[in-house]
């Protein structure tokens, strides 16, 4: 179990680092010149110059990647002297327009993409793999049609579209939802739902959809398995294996968990952006409009490490739902 | 002398599907007495899992059960969803053929035995039902059982699986086994331990068992009575010894002579036998005409006639060996020719 | 799954298509989706009908304050079916008809692409199997790292100019798009190619090539299609979305998505929601068809896509 | 006589499991170290308990699985040499017919498409005739060349498994398992045609199957396998007479006779255990719950 | 003898001229901020003198706005607006007495010398950088976080300083109200990468709670004094900056007015889509400010191109735009903007309008064909670059340029770009392009900052922006006199020929003055747009009740 835990993890770092080195050989080998919009009004080459060495975007690529590696466990510094700015560890790079390192900009940014993406995460679970489980305990009923037709406009209506017919309806027409706004959890907790129940429904009305389906055929596989007669066979009654094989739901859903934060990530960059909330999708999109590289390298480089802890903690959550993967 | 512990009477299952109802057991009787083993036989799909499953009253969707079924002084088919819960695992319990797919993977085996107990004893604490589980295991031959209650089913060897199904199925020490195909999946000296294990232990609680095998050479090793299911129908019905020595029915009488023997080659004297195949393939009672099922592949059909195409035979008392036993085959012959002449 | 029920779906009981034809919902979304999609194709011809074309300014026919269209529903008229848009007074119905073009033109690029890769890749995966699908199977774990539109959106920001951008956004997408399919296709792939059939023709001597066109493909065949009918909603969408975020497609092409950002300030405002309701209702019908006919194409292939992620 | 139409000689089979970046921990020794022949003409019957090796071995005769070490020489040729083409023109002369006929044939082709592929695979084409007259030889019509599997019986189908392999007139026919999946009454028939295709037509035979009575009835000679060894070989007749392996023995003891009196319980379970040991748990037990990354069988 | 550089208006010393409203003291002004990266540093500021920047940071000099009079310089931390006795190549400024920053030390000419050479280090690029060309020895100089100092920022005394320029520049008055001229204490900027956050203050409000990227909240200065101030009113007590915050959204909660919005201002811009609503209910509208002036739109032409080289083609193309449909595509007269002709705007100096190629406010189509014909022209195919992700407008414009040229037989090809690559291709020295369009807003409010920049031929390439690459030996001779004039009226005029000398050659078609709205809360007072610059003076806003 130990060695398969370390295999993991080495496996992710690996992983990151490599993400990292196509990201970095992407960006900054793009013919964009970050230095550009730093330059100010007028622009005259030689300050164009200065600008660009001080922000160490006139290096290499292979140089870039080395120094963002290494500013990721050692932090970084820019410039010399009085003027040196140091991003400590861990480096994501430093956002010269926003004067801050690109780790604390993500760090301020984080609570709020964490909240949606949680709570979603948390409501689209529980609203999939109820409806999914009830649908599938009463197959053809009324429960069944509704969560099956929900499930096919959840798979098909574009994420920014149920966007913004909820702002629409919740927020401008019925005013019954704030349209924009973030609370931290700290500060109050009710508020802070209640400001994120808007972006909460779009993204869990995406993606309940697969768990609604993929609970229903699994449960339904799930039902009419062996085992699961053999338990009626022994006296079980039907909630009791009702309850039993929702275990065997667990699984895959955990499967489709792991790839989903993903999805959830892109659909928070989605919904931020309806609902102004200014989240790690807020930054990126603010990194890719200002042309601030860092930005841009930075967030993506920290979504693939979330998505990557996140798909690891999948992995080291498999075992413990499912023992036949319990091996060595 | 005490009443069966089973009692099938009329026993039909027809499965409805898109509208069309169909048979797949049909006018099924039989009884059988504590501590004494059924054999149900017969090719695939001839209805033995269904019939098995009916007496749990386990049956798929869309299947449905008439008659009377009767298991240990209780109906079955009109018992109500909590005596159903209180028969099954306690009255009546039941060991599947795949013991992989019957086995919750998520579960040890301690768990799954302590389930079954305490699925009809509430007052069991977990700990004392974990401690029956050891027990159970050891008794059917499970080495190191304190050990093995805390394994999960993937980590057992297929024998081994098998005698934990066993244990499980036991614990609540039921008057009746259900045993669908026990050791198909086994190898051949797995097999034969399996079979005596359960003879075994059938003899020590007094159980009946009703085995299901579709092979001759099972039945004849572990049973006391023989039931022939040919399509649903019941062909022929006996004692071990009737059905080997005297079978009434030509389908009997074909499959034995199908089976190849050990002894084969001892009987012919080393010569290269050929074995008397019955030709074409099994039918089910869906695909059968108003005839006897088995008069396409019969190789006396001929000699009947028209009969054996537009009425089905039913059960009828045959010469018997045993005192005061029972011997039922449904043909319209009433006796059969001598062995060389039964398959073309 | 009992053998019997094996036989009667891989056999040819009733012709796949005969079967889908039976689904209601599966011709319905087959119907929503091929309509804008012939519309698409016959564009310049049913602009021609109309009257119009995508890049005439008809600012007569717009509010002079603030470039609302007059008139009800967005300016709907005889001579404009869907109105036109606000500010610049182009017929709505030319541009969206145009747009199709390109929104599906991208989004079939891309589902077409990273389909066919999936199915190359998946193939391969399961008949060679072993060190190669070992492989395979960890550049997919090592795709999957990826923050997908994420990532997306950042190199749509990137994209040197010289570049079309749409062929790019084909093959960002398809970049994208091929990892879980491959992966769903190299499981099926592999479980066809342990079947006892592959094996049996291996063993009559068949060189792989036939293995595979005779044996494995007729049975991914039905998994191919599914997968290709369930990555182009998705595709639609986030083409759709891309340009929603300001980073799809750019210039004087017409295109759904950007129609529909376009949009945006004109519903929250209130000023004119029609102008939404036609490009979105395209987009829904196109994505929401898709799915349907996907789902049921799903159903009579009978093709399992849950458990292989 | 002439040369064995196959030889084994110290063949060994390990599987490997891939995972994670290494290599699997050493992998599963299937066969292990095992010499073994097949005269023409002869049926060598192959028996053994589930694992120990006897399908892994069989499909070394055509190379399906290529050894880790040994040589496999197959109607005089050995196959370590031959090449990717040169296995697939010897296959023309080794055919096999498998355990399940229902998943032995591709259930997306008719009779005729399966029976026409086999031609196509050596680049030939066939008439309707030859066809029909390939079916009748295993008692089945012409009106078989239009359906599909499961259109047919297992019995049926098993026939059509035997007409595929016997198309290209092969020497041998290695045939694994090939009655247990079928119904008892049907057994008998494969087995009968099985028999007069090794009788009249000369055919060797590679039989596997882990029912003894089949072996014994059908097998001149016999192999007993045991966890990847070949434990005992002989005549059949003196395999079963006088078995001299405990394992052989333990096997021949357990098959269940057709009417022995009750059992002898104790007396049995003594004997198993020289064949069977309980902790023995092979890799097969072992659901595949990981990403599936099949094995392939040809290199 | 000094040369007073002020304007033709003399800058009033009451506060409350006109139709300026007074303001009471007291109330929150919130301000809704769709900028994330809001701070209050001015080394890389690029916000005019009347923004929020300045409610902590005071400069120089100042502007003074009105609803219905120009813009004025007015002396902000000095006494006067600069002067200068070597025809505008040496500046002197004296500092007010007894001012305080906001820590309570006093504000000394060492401390605004230290503020423009913060300004020079590579940290801080990024804002407005006249001075750092036209001070000697700017181009080499690198900050004085190397410890080196700018010779040509004199120190003299406490209250006095004096600038040294490379070359003569009459507008150096109005270059020191740019946001790098606030003092700052060296003593303080210990951290330049955070000062901005919570800088010392010299102007009426401090910052007293800084949350990056989320939210500012500013308190009075006990230090500023407001008898030395003339441009401040500084009625509300505090001050609650919201940052980041979705434009639309912004909008949305101005034009509902709820609660404290009641009290906000922002920097949203107004979407056409808007319009309609704000236009059709009064208590909104009431609330809007429109500017009567803004932004130039123009349409330029790479003169160096061959097939725009003959200026009879560049003419046939101003006859042939269609400026109506344009100044539709922008939101229509009242709220797009002005049909225009020349280059300068309504609101900077000197301004005279003219039309040289007067083809209606549709085109003149025959005019231009006839242009055409006589310059032996057919069949001419045009490539017109523009930015895509400043806002759609851009390519709605585009199009209709297309349609318009269509209409005399010319092909355009469209190419719409991202912002940076469009801005590096017509920056450079040989852009591949023949025309594209363009907006310039003047920096400061003369001839100068939009001639010059777009027009002088040093100015072709390197980062320039003279788009139409126009290079024309008089003109730049007549710029450079411009450019030195200390006497900015005297300026004005030349601005003004020179304005019409370059449209003799047509290198661009002048389209639009586009204008700019803005709404506010309905306490607010003090809340209009003046002709020059279109934003609203953030420094006069008050809160009512
Ligand atoms: N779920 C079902 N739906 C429809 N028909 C069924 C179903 N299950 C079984 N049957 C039919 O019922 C008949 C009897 O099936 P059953 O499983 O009892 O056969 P069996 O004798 O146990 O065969 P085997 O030896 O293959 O286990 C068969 O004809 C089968 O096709
Ligand atoms: N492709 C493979 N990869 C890894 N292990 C394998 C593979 N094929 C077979 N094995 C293992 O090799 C051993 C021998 O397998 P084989 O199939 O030859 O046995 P068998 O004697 O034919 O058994 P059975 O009677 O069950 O068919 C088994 O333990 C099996 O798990
Ligand atoms: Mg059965
Ligand atoms: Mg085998």
């Amino acid at each position: 179990m130990i060695v398969y835990i370390a295999r993991r993890m080495v496996t992710a770092v690996f992983m990151l680092l490599s993400i990292a080195f196509v990201t970095i050989c992407l960006f900054f080998g793009a013919s964009k010149d970050p230095a550009r919009s730093m330059c100010g009004k007028p622009c005259p080459p030689e300050t164009r110059a200065k600008v660009s060495a001080y922000m160490q975007t006139d290096q290499s690529v292979l140089w870039q990647y080395t120094e963002f590696v290494k500013g990721l466990f050692a932090g970084r510094t820019y410039g010399q002297g009085a003027q040196q700015v140091h991003c400590p560890a861990p480096c994501f790079g430093y956002s010269f327009p926003n004067r801050s390192d690109v780790t604390t900009l993500i760090a301020e940014r984080l609570p709020v993409t964490l909240s949606l993406a949680l709570g979603a995460a948390v409501l689209c679970l529980v609203v999939g793999i109820g409806l999914g489980a009830l649908s599938a305990i009463r197959k053809g009923g009324v429960v069944d049609r509704f969560s099956t037709g929900f499930a096919m406009f959840g798979l098909s209506v574009p994420t920014f579209l149920v966007g913004l017919l909820v702002l629409q309806v919740f927020g401008f027409m019925l005013n019954a939802l704030p349209y924009s706004g973030f609370v931290s959890f700290s500060e109050s907790p009710a508020d802070w739902a209640w400001h994120l129940i808007g972006p909460w429904m779009v993204l869990s009305f995406i993606l309940a959809a697969g768990y609604i389906r993929v609970t229903r055929t699994q449960l339904l596989n799930e039902l009419s398995a062996d085992h699961l007669v053999a338990m009626t066979a022994r006296g079980a009654s039907n909630r009791q294996v009702n309850r039993h094989a929702v275990r065997g739901v667990m699984v895959p859903v955990a499967a489709m968990f792991a790839l989903d934060v993903t999805a959830l990530l892109g659909g928070s960059v989605i919904a931020e952006k309806v609902f102004s909330l200014h989240g790690l999708g807020d930054l990126l999109l603010s990194g890719v409009n200002e042309s601030d590289l860092s930005i841009v390298v930075g967030v993506t480089l920290f979504s693939a490490f979330l998505i990557i802890v996140g798909n690891l903690i999948a992995d080291l959550l498999m075992p413990l739902l499912d023992p036949r993967i319990r091996r060595v | 002398m005490s009443d069966p512990v089973l009692q099938i009477e009329d026993l039909c299952v027809s499965f409805t599907s898109g509208g069309v109802t169909a048979d797949v057991v049909r006018d099924l009787s039989v009884s059988l007495d504590g501590g004494r083993t059924l054999a149900v036989v017969g090719e695939s799909g001839s209805g033995k899992t269904i019939t098995g499953r009916a007496i749990m009253r386990l049956l798929p969707r869309g299947a449905s059960a008439r008659g009377r079924i009767v298991v240990a002084g209780r109906e079955m088919l009109s018992a109500d969803e909590r005596e159903l819960r209180r028969a099954r695992g306690r009255e009546v319990a039941m060991v599947f053929q795949d013991s992989m797919s019957a086995l919750s993977p998520y579960l040890d085996i301690g768990a799954h035995i302590a389930q079954a107990l305490r699925l009809h004893d509430a007052s069991v604490t977990r700990r004392a039902a974990r401690a029956r589980a050891v027990e159970m295991l050891d008794r059917v031959g499970i080495p190191e059982p304190a050990d093995a209650v805390r394994r999960f089913p993937h980590e057992f060897s297929g024998g081994m699986r098998q005698r934990a199904v066993i244990a499980m199925a036991l614990v609540n020490r039921p008057a009746l086994l259900i045993a669908d195909e026990p050791t198909t999946a086994l190898d051949v000296t797995v097999q034969a331990q399996i079979l005596a294990l359960l003879r075994e232990l059938q003899q020590e609680y007094g159980m009946a068992m009703l085995l299901i095998s579709h092979d001759f050479g099972v039945v004849g090793s572990a049973a006391d009575e023989v039931l022939v299911l040919y399509a649903g129908r019941q062909a022929e019905y006996g004692s071990l010894r009737d059905i080997f020595h005297r079978p009434a029915h030509p389908y009997t009488a074909g499959l034995r002579a199908a089976t190849p023997r050990l002894d084969a080659r001892l009987e012919t004297g080393g010569r290269r036998t050929r074995l008397r195949a019955i030709p074409g393939a099994p039918t089910s009672l869906r695909d059968a005409g108003p005839g006897c099922a088995f008069a396409p592949r019969c190789g006396l059909a001929d000699q009947v006639g028209e009969r054996c195409l537009v009425e089905a035979p039913l059960p009828t008392a045959r010469p018997t060996s045993e005192v005061g036993g029972l011997h039922l085959a449904a043909c319209h012959l009433d006796r059969l020719p001598a062995p060389q002449e039964v398959a073309r | 799954m009992s053998a019997a029920e094996i036989r009667q779906a891989e056999g040819r009981g009733t012709p796949a298509l005969r079967r889908f034809l039976r689904k209601r919902s599966g011709v319905a979304g087959l119907v929503m989706l091929v309509v804008p999609l012939v519309a698409g194709l016959c564009a310049p011809l049913l602009v021609w009908i109309e009257g119009q074309d995508p890049s005439t300014l008809h600012t007569d026919l717009l509010d002079p304050d603030g470039g609302r269209p007059l008139g009800a529903f967005g300016g709907v008229s005889a001579d404009h079916w869907f109105g036109v848009v606000p500010v610049t007074g182009v017929d709505l119905f030319a541009q969206i008809v145009y747009g199709i073009r390109s929104s599906l033109f991208i989004a079939f690029g891309a589902s077409i692409l990273s389909i066919a890769f999936a199915a190359v890749l998946g193939t391969a995966i399961g008949y060679f199997g072993g060190w190669f699908g070992a492989v395979a199977g960890r550049l997919i774990d090592f795709m999957f790292g990826f923050p997908g539109l994420m990532f997306v959106i950042a190199i749509m920001a990137i994209v040197p100019e010289e570049m079309p951008r749409g062929l790019v956004l084909v093959l960002v997408l398809a970049f994208f798009g091929w990892t879980v399919p491959a992966r769903i296709i190299g499981a099926q792939a592999g479980a066809v190619n342990a079947r006892a059939f592959v094996e049996a023709a291996r063993a009559t001597g068949a060189p792989p090539w036939q293995i595979i066109r005779r044996e494995m493909l007729p049975h991914l065949f039905g998994l191919v299609v599914v997968l290709f009918a369930m990555s182009l909603p998705g595709n639609v969408s986030v083409v759709a979305g891309l340009s929603f975020l300001g980073v799809g497609l750019r210039g004087d092409v017409p295109d759904l998505g950007k129609l529909l950002s376009d949009s945006l300030p004109w519903i929250y405002s209130g000023a004119d929601v029609w102008y939404m309701l036609f490009p979105g209702a395209v987009v829904f019908l196109i994505v929401f068809g898709a799915t349907l006919a996907g789902d049921a194409l799903r159903d009579v292939l009978d093709v399992r896509t849950e458990d292989a992620a | 006589m002439s040369e064995p139409i196959l030889e084994m000689t110290d063949v060994s089979k390990r599987y490997r499991t891939f995972g994670g970046f290494g290599r699997g921990r050493g992998g599963f020794l299937a066969v292990d170290g095992v010499s073994l022949h097949v005269e023409r003409g002869e049926a060598l019957g192959l028996v053994g308990e589930s694992g120990s090796g006897k399908s892994t071995l069989a499909r070394m005769a055509n190379g399906l699985v290529v050894p880790t070490s040994g040589t496999v020489r197959t109607g005089g040729q050995d196959l370590a040499r031959l090449g990717r083409r040169g296995l697939r023109r010897l296959r023309r002369n080794v055919a096999m017919v498998f355990q399940d006929p229902l998943a032995s044939l591709n259930p997306r082709q008719t009779v005729r498409q399966t029976l026409e592929n086999v031609f196509r695979a050596h680049g030939e084409t066939t008439s309707t005739a030859e066809l029909v007259t390939l079916l009748e030889s295993v008692g089945l019509g012409a009106e078989y060349l239009g359906r599909f599997p499961h259109e047919a019986s297992g019995g049926q189908l098993q026939r059509v498994a035997v007409a595929r392999a016997l198309a290209l007139k092969p020497d041998l026919i290695i045939a694994d398992e090939p009655t247990s999946a079928l119904d008892v009454s049907v057994r008998a028939q494969i087995l009968n045609l099985l028999a007069d295709l090794q009788r009249d037509q000369g055919i060797s035979f590679l039989h596997v199957s882990h029912d003894l009575a089949v072996i014994r009835l059908y097998s001149d000679r016999v192999a007993v396998m045991q966890r990847g060894r070949i434990v005992e070989t002989g005549p059949s007749d003196e395999i079963f007479r006088s078995p001299r392996h405990p394992c052989t023995r333990a096997l021949v003891e357990a098959t269940p006779e057709a009417e022995p009196p009750p059992w002898p319980a104790g007396a049995l379970r003594d004997a198993d255990e020289a064949c069977h040991d309980h902790d023995h748990v092979s890799p097969n037990d072992h659901p595949v719950v990981s990403r599936p990354e099949a094995g392939a069988t040809e290199h | 003898n000094s040369q007073s550089s002020s304007q033709s208006a003399e800058p009033t010393k009451d506060k409350n001229a006109t139709a300026l409203e007074s303001v009471p003291k007291g109330q929150t002004l919130h301000y809704l901020s769709r900028r994330a990266n809001e701070s209050f540093e001015t080394a890389n500021a690029q916000m005019v003198p009347t923004s929020r920047l300045r409610w902590v940071h005071r400069g120089l000099t100042s502007w003074q706005t009105f609803p219905d009079k120009d813009t004025v310089l007015v002396p902000d931390l000095a006494t006067d607006t600069g002067t200068t006795d070597d025809g505008g190549k040496t500046w002197t400024f004296t500092l007010k007495e007894g001012l305080k920053f906001s820590d309570g030390s006093p504000i000394t000419a060492q401390d605004v010398k230290y503020g423009i050479e913060r300004s020079f280090a590579p940290m801080f690029q990024g804002g407005l950088g006249y001075h750092k060309t036209l001070l000697v020895g700017g181009a080499d100089y690198d900050g004085p976080y190397d410890g080196k100092k700018l010779d040509s920022i004199e120190v003299v005394d406490d209250r006095k300083i004096v600038f040294r320029l490379a070359r003569p520049f009459g507008n150096w008055p109005w270059i020191v109200s740019m946001p790098a001229f606030a003092p700052v204490p060296a003593a303080a900027d210990t951290k330049p990468e955070t000062y901005g956050e919570r800088p010392v203050a010299s102007g009426p409000y401090q910052v007293t709670s800084f949350r990056k990227g989320s939210q500012a909240v500013l308190e009075r200065n006990p230090n500023w004094k407001a008898d030395t101030d003339q441009v401040r009113l500084a009625g509300p007590d505090k001050i609650v900056l919201d940052m980041g915050l979705n434009n639309d959204t912004i909008v949305q909660r101005l034009i509902d007015d709820k609660g404290a919005d009641k009290n906000a201002i922002s920097n949203a811009l107004i979407s056409p889509s808007q319009f309609q609503r704000i236009e059709s209910d009064p208590s909104i509208s009431n609330r809007m400010a429109n500017s009567p002036s803004g932004y130039f739109r123009y349409l330029a032409m790479n003169v160096k191109r061959p097939s725009l080289s003959d200026v009879r083609v560049r003419k046939a193309i101003n006859y042939a735009i269609n400026k109506a449909e344009l100044q539709s595509v922008y939101g229509g007269p009242k709220f797009g903007g002005q049909i225009t002709s020349t280059i300068m705007t309504p609101g900077i100096p000197g301004r005279t309008e003219y039309n040289l190629y007067d083809g209606g406010e549709t085109g003149n189509v025959d005019k231009a064909k006839e242009l055409l014909t006589e310059a032996g022209v057919s069949d001419l195919k045009l490539t017109l670059t523009y930015p895509t992700d400043v806002s759609a407008i851009e390519e709605k414009e585009a199009q209709s340029i297309k349609n318009s040229l269509a209409r005399i037989g010319v092909k355009v090809e469209l190419k719409g770009l991202d912002g940076d690559t469009w801005f590096e291709l017509i920056s450079s020295g040989d852009g591949d392009y023949d025309m594209t369009t363009n907006g310039w807003g003047a920096d400061f409010p003369s001839g100068m900052s939009t001639i010059q920049p777009l027009f002088a031929s040093s100015e072709i390439g390197d980062g320039g922006g003279n788009a139409s690459k126009y290079s024309n030996p008089k003109v730049d001779a007549a710029i450079d006199a411009a450019v030195a004039e200390p006497d900015l009226g005297k300026a004005a005029t030349m601005w003004a020929a020179i304005d019409k000398q370059i449209m003799e050659d047509a290198p661009i078609v002048p389209i639009l003055v586009q204008r700019t709205q803005a709404l506010a809360g309905s306490k607010i007072m003090n809340y209009f747009i003046p002709a020059y610059p279109p934003f609203a003076n953030e420094l006069v806003v008050g809160v009512g009740s």
